[in-house]
Parts: C-alpha cells; structure tokens; sequence
C-alpha cells in the first residue's frame, strides 16, 4: 500500500508506471490486472466556468482515512496492491486531482476494488473544494453519487 | 481538562480560526465541546473527528484529545 | 476512439499518457474522469506454470470487432474518448496484453464503460492464447468471467 | 461460386491449414460451407463469421463471402 499526498502537480500514469515497476518487480506475472481511475479537474461546474481550486485537507486525518479505507478493500477482496494519490493546495483545470490504482490476480478483484476504493474517498477522506469563479469563490457543497 | 479544537473548510472560514485550545472542566461529548465555543447550535451536517477518527456529536472526549468540526468532504 | 494491436510489447501507461497528451490537448478541462484497465501476463494459469503464450488473432476482423464495442459504448454512455490496446504474438509473464481507456466527465460513465469494452473484450474480439508450459503448449479453452 | 474459408487457433491446427477457396454450386449456409470441407460435422461450440462479422451456422453465404471458423475466443 502507497499513499500520498502532492502540493504540486503530478503525473499519474508516470507515478503508477514507477510504482509498478520499483514494488511490484517481485510480483511480475503474479498481478494479471491492473484496475486505475484518475480525477482532473474540469473547467466547468454546476453551470459555471471555474477558472481554480483549492484544496484543503486535514494533515494527519486525511491520510488516516485513505489508509483505513484500503485496508477495508485489501480485506474485501484479494489484492496484491494499492496505490493512491491524492494532489491538495491550488489546482487548474486539465490538472490530475486523484489517481486510484489496484493490482489483483483477476479483474473482478481489481474493478470492484478501484471504485470502492474512489467513492469511499469521495465521500470519507477529509478533503474540501473551494473553486475560484470569475471574481470570486465558492466552496463545493457535496460530492456526486458515481453509480 | 484541555481540548484543542480544529476547524475546516468554510467552517473554518466562519468561525473565523482553524484552531482553538479549550480547557474546562465538564466537557464530555463533541456537542460540549462546540457549545464552548460560543458559536451557537452545532448544524447537524457538520461531521467531527476525535484524534483523526470519524466521531458522532454524542460521543465522549477526554483531556487531551483533538476535536475537529468541518463540513462534508468533496475530495476526488 | 483509437484502436491498435502490438507485435511487439508495449508501455500501457505511457500510451495513455501519449495518446491524453496529444489526442485530448483540446479537451482539457472538459473530462473530469479517466477509467482503465491493463491486463497483464501471469506465469500461472488453471494450476500450471506458464513460461510463454503467443497470441493468435483474425487481422481485419479483430479490429472491426473492437471497433464495434468501442462504439456501443459511446452510444450506451456519455463518453468523451475510448483507446485500446492490444498486443498479438509472442508474449512473456510480466507483459502488459491490453489496455482499455475511457474518459468521460463523470466517473460513473468512465467505470461502467471501461468495464463494459473489457467484458466484450473478453468474449467477442478474435484472439485466441496458446500457452507454454513445461516442454508442451495448450490453447486456452475459455474466458473466465470478470463479474 | 467462390468462398474464401478461414480458420483459427486449435480448429486451424486441427484443419491442418489456416485457408482454403472452395468452388462449388449449391453452397447457401455457413454450414454447408464446412460440408465441402470433408471435416465430419461442424462442432457446435465452433463460432463463425462473415466478411469478419459473426454469423450462425445457418446464416446464408454468397459468391465472394469470406466465412472464418474458431473456437470461442480468449483475449484480454
């Protein structure tokens, strides 16, 4: 299990491309599926064009959190590894917010995994939007349901 | 006995501090905790957070720990 | 929509990484999600250690079958761009077979969608595995099902 | 008429060939097709397909159709 958190920009495909390649080198031909899910920020919401955000999150909480709930995942399912990347501070659209991977010997595994592991982050892991209209701001009321 | 008390969000932004201190004798749930800050009705939709854990508005402080009222998360 | 098989092995996350880049430049701000799948060759199968596998596939119809899920797709949810990735020929343990991308504005698309093509995938595109075992070769008899 | 037949993975290995143009009248189902081709019945667990779309085994040929036979397919 990985988890963490980037002030600045990040690259998710490179991240997940590096995890895989620097933990998982042992596990070679033992994980047959790879299930992931990246959040960007988009321009546009709830009808209003959103030039930033900010995100705040509660240091020491917030990644308590995001432990808890893999650890609920790895016993829900059989899986070989987590990974979760979360960015926080100030983020402009087209930027990565969230990259959720899952390694599993079978695909059901790693599917179900991923999206459990995404909607309880929506709705557990203790961050907060305050988006940046034009001139002024905003913060997000509520997440959306994703099924 | 002594609380620190955080704040998040636009609740932070409304009580105007992201932390407190609080010491009194005579707090022993979440609710207790928040009727010391003189801000008012807790709203029931604020969630709170004993020592990093989800807690409920009921459930018992004791010296020393950390308290933290925010709003409903909107991560991801 | 992007389709392509491999001969040769192929880098998954940097494809995505390339084809986002370069294909969705213009899009930026507009896909809030990203869903994807990568499988990838284990060296165990039905009990047996497996040191090789070559893939077989029908050249033209392969690609007009994934054409063709790729397509049901974008009309059974809201999708902003479809990309998969096939390998053919020989493969070994540790080496990525396929990727399936999906980018949607919201998440619950991009999930359902991903999940959706590797299911088709799985039971409708023409590809077949032959496996190596110790000193002898067997051809794949079934998918396992993904649910 | 004309037909290209093309077969795959263990029926291709099996067939001992991976095509074979067959010229013969009287030849209107995809079942018929694998008649002319000496090789006992056509199992029913053996998918086909025409001009590279899936078709039944009593789906109609004509002059010019490519028909593939396989086995069920094992991708992803």
């Amino acid at each position: 299990m990985k988890i963490q958190l980037h002030p600045e920009p990040f690259n998710p495909w490179q991240e997940l491309e590096n995890h895989q390649r620097q933990q998982l080198r042992n596990q070679q031909g033992e994980f047959g599926a790879t299930a992931s899910f990246v959040g960007t920020m988009r321009d546009f919401n709830e009808g209003d064009q959103v030039s930033a955000m900010t995100l705040e999150y509660y240091p020491g909480m917030t990644e308590k959190q995001l432990e808890k709930i893999a650890e609920t995942a790895y016993q829900r399912w059989e899986l070989i590894e987590v990974f979760i990347q979360h960015r926080v501070g100030e983020i402009k659209p087209g930027q990565p917010i969230v990259l959720v991977a899952v390694w599993s010997s079978h695909r059901g595994n790693a599917f179900d995994a991923c999206r459990f592991i995404m909607e309880e982050l929506k709705h557990r892991a203790p961050f907060w939007k305050k988006e940046d209209l034009d001139g002024q701001s905003r913060w997000v009321e509520s997440n959306t349901d994703g099924y | 006995m002594s609380i620190r008390v955080k704040f998040f969000a636009s609740l932070r932004e409304q009580v105007g501090q992201s932390e407190q201190e609080i010491m009194s004798k005579g707090v022993g749930t979440v609710s207790e905790v928040w009727a010391q800050l003189g801000e008012g009705e807790l709203p029931a939709d604020i969630l709170c957070a004993i020592n990093m854990d989800y807690a409920e508005h009921d459930s018992s402080v004791k010296d020393g720990d950390e308290v933290a009222f925010f709003p409903p998360v909107t991560g991801g």
